[in-house]
């Protein structure tokens, strides 16, 4: 395969690279800090002790690499990319050249993101949600020069990267559908990229918009998120101005709420065919998981006042978002109790990717359950920007995001390699991630509850009342760096296993998993037809019917 | 819809299915006429290739989605721009200041209008011209090329035009500059500047389109792909037209 | 449900120190108890459906989902759905999703009206009249705290005037006669049992206001003045944090908030306006 | 009503700010709220056009 290719398989792997080099990083920045909470004395190894600034630009960097890096480019455009066209009985996606250019941009702008770490003054610190006027300004902290300027290129190369293979992703669906392909018959994967992309391209063009008007604040002399009479460092930034941060806030989270559904709808369509189809069983309410999916993706467009209830919104501005916020956790609650339904008496067989996707309901339910809580103004008054909030999206969004990951790489590397991945080590690979993560981020509701906020270089160390507080969680800190650093290294089962994989000679049959969708159709020359809707089980024997087959099921017991 | 080489009742698509989802979709053109005429069936090729008339509308929903983003793109800056023009702050001496003095806008701004509606016009007639069946009809005869002469007259002119519009906005900011308006100078210059800019760079993609239409027109041997650019090209145009207007209005009256 | 006090204690939450805190404090123990149920809830009955018998009676499949058949049948047309017929369908749609879901509208509506409710009362109205005027601002790193003195009124502040190694952080402009008797210190001390009115201003970046024994937190905005007011009823010594990452220094932008007796208050302000 | 403006904890401090900037915030968050979701509806129904 030709690294310049524009086949979507090599354009997927791309993807995947990308997400992997990131993934790899942000767990080592994750590792620094977390071991920097629980034993600030102990010096990082080469490095030297943890700075304040750097600890900063540790979390600053972990967040952009994980969240745009991770979890929007390897659920959407990774697996999307690999495994959409074949699912809609396509043999490419829509618009092939465009679709290897977002790539290669994409790639490019992790290049730019990791540049700002050897920029003078480091990387950014400001987080990454980079409120202004910390963004605004170099006078405002180290890493705020140039290694924001780094941050923002890259997000705005990331943003139409990401636009660009999202309007293809769509055209895709929209057009390339093969005969029978209909809305009822879509593979629940493929709702869930449709709906992603569609919010990418709503999202990402209103956050090109605010990246916009920051860089003109910060080069042109503008004054569209500095208020009037701002001083920094000693330095009056902005004489006459009508700007506001709370503008930035406002356009940031437009981008930011969507971009979690973007990062967890592909996962969520994922795991209900995967528990469908090692359930022998249709997804439970289909129509219903379809609507869900779409509504969920309405709903969060309209949310995003839901992180700015402390932020100076007003009061009646906090109410009406806090109920479009609580509205969401119905169709979100619909999904879960339809993959309980499913699973309801089905003793599936839990092989392969079947683990995480259950792992995946799990995660899901613990770390969605805080959700309606954080999305009651009063009670966020007292959790905002604590780690309650860090241990809800930490669960819901990227562990939950991260088994949904593991889920396709498990049950599509048949597919894609045409060989099969261990079972044994897919185990301890599951036992081990699943176990790592609750013992993360469950302690962290803790914590948060005890009043330990965000973004703290430094728990202890300091006189006051504030250290009293704070230290008083040491014990707990020591728990989550150690459960971290379990987590990391449960990681390994996995890479021995793709290695393993990778070397053996042992070929995988067709379809190993009797799955019904499109992309386990064996390759033919004449047109893909599709006959009826995935998931056609037998419930009495092992048969089952896919979507391409036009006439009797196969019978696996009979071969 | 403009008339295509594939007469419009072959596509059944939006017609059946309509009530029961499930119906099994109808095969895509089969019988498409064009340049795939005599035994050679559009629908026997891979997805996606199956004669000009999907090809098209492929580029067209396409073009639907960006546009779609890019609108979003522009309702952030409008948003933006109520706010700062009525928000304001309290001075030392707690009286309410709004610093956002409306910026006067150059009058050849009207002249630049009307040379963009006229410019959209020429396009459409651009567009309208690919699909002549009649010249269609000449050009599979062997009688040379019409749509592409036809066509590439018009895109000539719109392109033209296109550029005639930049200038005059250029002329525009000079006359702003001169006037000693520049982008810092007070909350609606920004927004006047960042308006007209960003809505330049998007017409210097559309005139990037122009051009590549035009080299398709005289490169391209396949009456299909010359269509597609054409046609997308032209689309991509109007609504940055339309969007211009509406971005004049709002700058002159919005302010 | 444990006792409130056991059950902050098992959930970590710190003392409660402010007016309006118990109720707070009621309301997000019973939340996190829910939550924890329903947690429990659906992973039992995920357990369950994993470990139980696989159903035989097709009447009990989860595919039979009310989805109605379309498009051309194979042989093996009914695997998956159409089973057990409309009745058993209706009932587990009935089971499954639409009493469930009932219940839980009912729920987060239920939790949700008496917290808008809490929220309305704390800060859709203004402070009582009388409630004593504090002006906090931030500033990288470090929180100031301004009493309006004798006259009950703050001197204005000019950004030109910001000079902290001169003394005056705060850039107030003493030829104001309101900024004559303006008492600026670096902890926020306060009477117990007496409303206080928090005027939140900053004058850099965005930083948190947050005293988490008082249950409070609330972003001083650069460009904007924020008012929030609670009453802090038992005396001691409380953190005040800054909870929105703002530079270098924001792990130790932290101050004191002392709550004190009312005479032992009224003395320390003597004090204060003594010592200037 | 008002609702959906910069500077305001209580009602005395929403009074505070003129009625125009509150107005201003309330249209662009329906501006944007509502052009979001109208995109979102059109892509959905273009792909139900399809079908």
């Amino acid at each position: 395969m030709r690294i310049f290719s524009t086949h979507h398989r090599a354009v997927g792997f791309g993807y995947l690279a990308i997400s992997t080099v990131a993934v790899a990083i942000g767990v080592l920045l994750s590792l620094a800090m977390r071991t920097h909470l629980a034993w600030p004395e102990w010096p990082l190894p080469v490095h030297g002790p943890i700075l304040p600034e750097e600890y900063l630009t540790l979390v600053t960097m972990h967040g952009t690499l994980m969240l745009f890096f991770v979890m929007t480019v390897a659920p959407q455009s990774g697996f999307g990319n690999l495994i959409l066209p074949a699912q809609i009985g396509a043999r490419q996606m829509a618009f092939p050249r465009i679709n290897a250019a977002s790539m290669w941009l994409t790639a490019l702008a992790l290049v730019v993101l990791l540049a700002a770490f050897f920029v003078p003054g480091g990387g950014p610190i400001g987080g990454w949600t980079a409120y202004p006027p910390l963004s605004e300004s170099a006078l405002a902290g180290p890493g705020q020069g140039t290694g924001m300027d780094c941050w923002l290129a890259s997000i705005a190369i990331f943003g139409i990267a990401s636009t660009i293979s999202a309007v293809n992703t769509l055209t895709t669906i929209v057009k390339l559908r093969c005969e029978g392909m209909t809305w009822q018959r879509l593979p629940l994967t493929v709702w869930g990229w449709f709906t992603a992309a569609l919010l990418s391209v709503i999202a990402f063009s209103v956050l090109l918009a605010a990246l916009l008007l920051l860089f003109c604040d910060r080069h042109l002399h503008g004054s569209f998120f500095l208020p009037s009479g701002d001083v920094v460092n000693g330095v009056l930034l902005q004489h006459g101005s009508n700007g506001s941060p709370l503008l930035w806030l406002h356009l940031f989270w437009f981008f930011g709420h969507p971009e979690v559904y973007i990062a967890i709808l592909p996962g969520m369509g994922l795991t209900s065919m995967v528990i469908a189809n090692f359930a022998r069983r249709r997804v439970f309410a289909y129509r219903m998981m379809i609507a869900t999916t779409l509504l969920i993706g309405l709903l969060g467009i309209l949310v995003w006042g839901h992180h700015m209830f402390v932020a100076g919104l007003n009061p009646f501005a906090g109410t009406v978002f806090s109920i479009s916020s609580l509205a969401i956790a119905l169709p979100a609650s619909a999904k879960v109790l339809s993959w309980l339904a499913t699973l309801w008496r089905s003793r599936p067989r839990l092989t392969a990717a079947m683990p995480f996707a259950l792992g995946f309901v799990s995660l899901f339910i613990t770390g969605g359950l805080s959700g309606p809580i954080l999305a009651q103004p009063i009670l966020d008054e007292y959790l905002h920007n604590t780690f309650f909030v860090v241990a809800h999206f930490h669960l819901i969004m990227a562990m939950a995001g991260v088994f949904g990951l593991f889920c396709a790489t498990y049950y599509w590397f048949p597919l894609l390699f045409g060989r099969m991945l261990s079972e044994r080590l897919g185990k301890v690979h599951f036992w081990g991630t699943l176990l790592g993560a609750y013992a993360t981020f469950l302690p962290m509701h803790l914590t948060g509850l005890a009043g330990e906020p965000r973004h703290y270089a430094q728990l202890n160390g300091l006189a006051g009342p504030g250290t009293t507080l704070l230290e008083s969680t040491q014990p707990l800190q020591v728990h989550i760096t150690v459960a971290a650093i379990f987590l990391a290294l449960a990681q390994i089962p996995l890479l021995v296993n793709l290695l393993r994989a990778w070397r053996s000679s042992k070929k995988a049959e067709p379809n190993p998993w009797n799955a019904t969708t499109m992309e386990w159709a064996p390759e033919s020359e004449e047109l893909a037809v599709v006959y009826r809707e995935p998931c056609e089980y037998s419930v009495t024997d092992e048969s089952f019917l896919t979507q391409w087959s036009p006439g009797a099921a196969i019978n696996t017991e009979a071969e | 819809m403009p008339i295509t080489l594939t007469p419009p009742e072959i596509d059944r698509r939006h017609h059946t299915g309509e009530g029961d989802g499930g119906g099994r979709k109808p095969p895509t053109d089969k019988r498409t006429g064009g340049n795939g005429e005599g035994g050679d069936n559009w629908g026997d090729r891979p997805q996606g290739r199956r004669g000009p008339r999907e090809r098209l509308s492929q580029a067209r929903v396409g073009l639907f989605f960006a546009l779609g983003g890019d609108l979003m793109f522009f309702v952030a800056l409008v948003s933006v721009f109520f706010v700062n023009k009525a928000s304001g702050h309290f001075d030392a001496y707690s009286h309410w200041v709004n610093e956002w003095l409306p910026t006067a806008l150059p009058s050849i701004l009207w002249l630049n209008t009307a040379v963009l509606l006229v410019s959209s016009v020429t396009a459409e007639l651009a567009r309208r011209s690919m699909f002549r069946e009649h010249d269609a009809m000449e050009e599979w005869i062997g009688f040379g090329r019409p749509l592409s002469r036809r066509a590439g007259i018009w895109l000539g002119l719109t392109l033209l035009l296109g550029a005639l519009f930049l200038a005059g906005q250029w002329m525009a900011w000079d006359q702003l500059a001169a006037q000693h308006v520049f982008f810092a100078s007070n909350p609606s210059s920004h927004f006047f500047y960042l308006i007209t800019v960003t809505h330049a760079v998007h017409l210097l993609l559309g005139i990037a389109g122009l051009i590549a239409a035009l080299a398709g027109l005289q490169a391209s041997r396949s009456m299909a792909t010359r269509q597609v650019l054409v046609d997308s090209t032209v689309w991509y145009w109007h609504v940055m037209g339309v969007l211009w207007v509406f971005l004049f209005v709002l700058l002159e009256y919005g302010q | 449900m444990l006792s409130a006090p056991t059950a902050a204690h098992f959930w970590h939450l710190p003392v409660d120190a402010a007016r309006h805190g118990p109720a707070m404090d009621e309301h997000l123990l019973l939340n996190l108890w829910i939550a924890l149920g329903l947690v429990a809830a659906a992973h039992g009955i995920l357990l369950c459906g994993l470990v139980w018998r696989r159903a035989k009676t097709p009447g009990l499949k989860p595919g039979s989902s009310g989805t109605t058949e379309r498009g051309p049948e194979g042989p093996l047309s009914l695997p998956g759905r159409g089973f057990g017929g409309e009745s058993q369908t209706r009932r587990r749609l009935l089971l499954f999703e639409i009493l469930p879901l009932a219940a839980l509208t009912i729920l987060f509506t239920a939790l949700g009206v008496r917290s808008e409710q809490m929220w309305a009362a704390q800060r859709y109205t203004g402070a009582d009249p009388t409630a004593m005027q504090v002006e906090v601002t931030g500033a990288q790193f470090v929180w100031s705290f301004r009493y309006p003195g004798a006259d009950a009124s703050f001197g204005t502040t000019k950004p030109m005037l910001i000079a902290p190694a001169a003394g005056n952080p705060l850039g107030i402009d003493y030829r104001d006669p309101h900024a004559a008797d303006d008492i600026v210190t670096s902890q926020l001390v306060l009477p117990a049992g007496r409303e206080v009115d928090l005027t939140l201003r900053s004058l850099d970046v965005i930083h948190g206001f947050a005293v988490p024994e008082m249950r409070l937190k609330q972003n001083a905005v650069p460009g904007q003045t924020s008012h929030i007011h609670f009453t802090p009823e038992t005396p001691g010594e409380y953190a005040i944090l800054c909870t929105q990452v703002c530079g270098t220094g924001h792990y130790r932008m932290q101050a004191m908030m002392r709550v004190l007796s009312p005479d032992a208050f009224d003395a320390w302000l003597r004090a204060r306006e003594q010592r200037r | 009503m008002t609702f959906l403006q910069g500077c305001a904890q209580c009602l005395d401090s929403t009074r505070a700010t003129p009625p125009a900037v509150q107005a201003a915030y309330r249209h662009a968050i329906y501006l944007l709220g509502g052009a979001g979701a109208a995109v979102f509806a059109a892509g959905a129904w273009l792909l139900r056009r399809e079908r």
